[in-house]
């Protein structure tokens, strides 16, 4: 059994993958970093905005690694502008 | 009175907005529109291109909502954010906020497109020319994620 | 830009001041909009009357606008307030300025209501009933006449 | 000669004095205080508000008394309630 979550790119980090979203299967109990190091192991152009993104699951910030499960919405937040 | 906010693709309307906040209590509305200017540090802006995580955007403007009415007394607050292109001399962002007195209104207002810029998932590309842009960043983001590790 | 200032009999309109202080170079738009309530203290109003001596009130307007370029970097000013009957919901009093950056534009703006009603020589009666009214006194003439051994 | 000014009341103070306006025959030379007790001869029901008010010569408001010529237009401003 895997633990299927949605990954969404936006902006600056949906150019640099080239796609909106992306389904990352992890293993059960796995956390943000887990998530994270996956990601960049896909998409290592991502690297340096990952350090300056933040980080929301299911539509809330979220400011430590925190246990994802089947069906949760991950998304890369990079530096925001809105105004 | 209920908050009102809203991420669109269409063009906003000050006076929409002024009467969505506006009740016979009121006396005082404050309102910022965030414009898109033609230039940045010499560069011309032909034009400002918006993308927005749309459901969390929404959310988290109902929570700027909510804490804007921790703090003051103010009857309507309504907020809505453009996104797609968004010409030159046109509104990305208008806020309008009643209150029986102008202070809670002016300060809420300030409150309010501050907390915006640091918190709600919209980003912003400059297009200097028809296809030559670059991606934008709010200080306000990352003062507020060093404060709250995110 | 130059200023726009007016004392007026006829209703006011907030896009019109908007797009007067509109200019491609300005990031910022901040409005304040002072409105007839329809109560004070527990009694209910009907209407406001104002008055206003109005060409020393146009003055003073100018030379608020003056005054506001004096403190701050911003493009278009104009305020403009109407006098005779205001019914409840309706403003009495429009500011709108624009600015580069929001700060100019939020701050002037509560300062110009600020001074407005310090200084510009304008008086509003509230209507209780329809021959029953009191004239109203802004606390900051008071500050002013005080500092200013008026 | 004399020097006549012309005085305007506004609100409370045309409400009291049931007029808008009303001219004063000044000795030449004479300063705004000549001209307010003159003013409280006329309408002694203004003692009052006269104490709370402000002042203005053509159009500017006056911190001191100031001496006024002919034509000058002086207003009574009562307390103000602008905005």
């Amino acid at each position: 059994m895997v633990e299927t979550v949605r990954v969404l790119f936006f902006a600056r980090s949906r150019e640099l993958t080239g796609v909106r979203e992306a389904n990352v299967d992890l293993q059960p109990g796995s956390d943000s970093s887990a998530l994270l190091e996956e990601i960049k192991r896909r998409y290592p152009q991502l690297s340096d905005l990952l350090q300056f993104a933040a980080f929301a699951v299911n539509l809330d910030y979220i400011s430590k690694p925190t246990v994802l499960k089947h069906g949760d919405e991950f998304a890369v937040i990079p530096p925001i502008s809105g105004g | 009175m209920t908050d009102h906010v809203r991420v669109t693709n269409e063009g906003l309307s000050i006076d929409t907005l002024v009467r969505m906040v506006s009740t016979p209590e009121a006396g005082a509305i404050a309102t910022f529109s965030g414009v898109t200017r033609n230039n940045f540090e010499g560069k011309s802006v032909l034009r400002l291109e918006y993308e927005a995580y749309v459901p969390m955007a929404e959310k988290e403007l109902q929570s700027l909502c909510s804490r804007i009415r921790e703090k003051w007394p103010v009857f309507g607050v309504a907020i809505e954010h453009r996104i797609g292109v968004v010409p030159v001399e046109e509104a990305s962002v208008i806020i309008a906020i009643s209150s029986a007195h102008r202070d809670a209104a002016l300060d809420a207002v300030k409150f309010a497109i501050n907390d915006l810029k640091a918190r709600v998932p919209i980003w912003k590309k400059e297009m200097y020319g028809d296809d030559y842009g670059e991606w934008k960043a709010n200080k306000e983001f990352f003062v507020l994620k060093e404060a709250n590790g995110l």
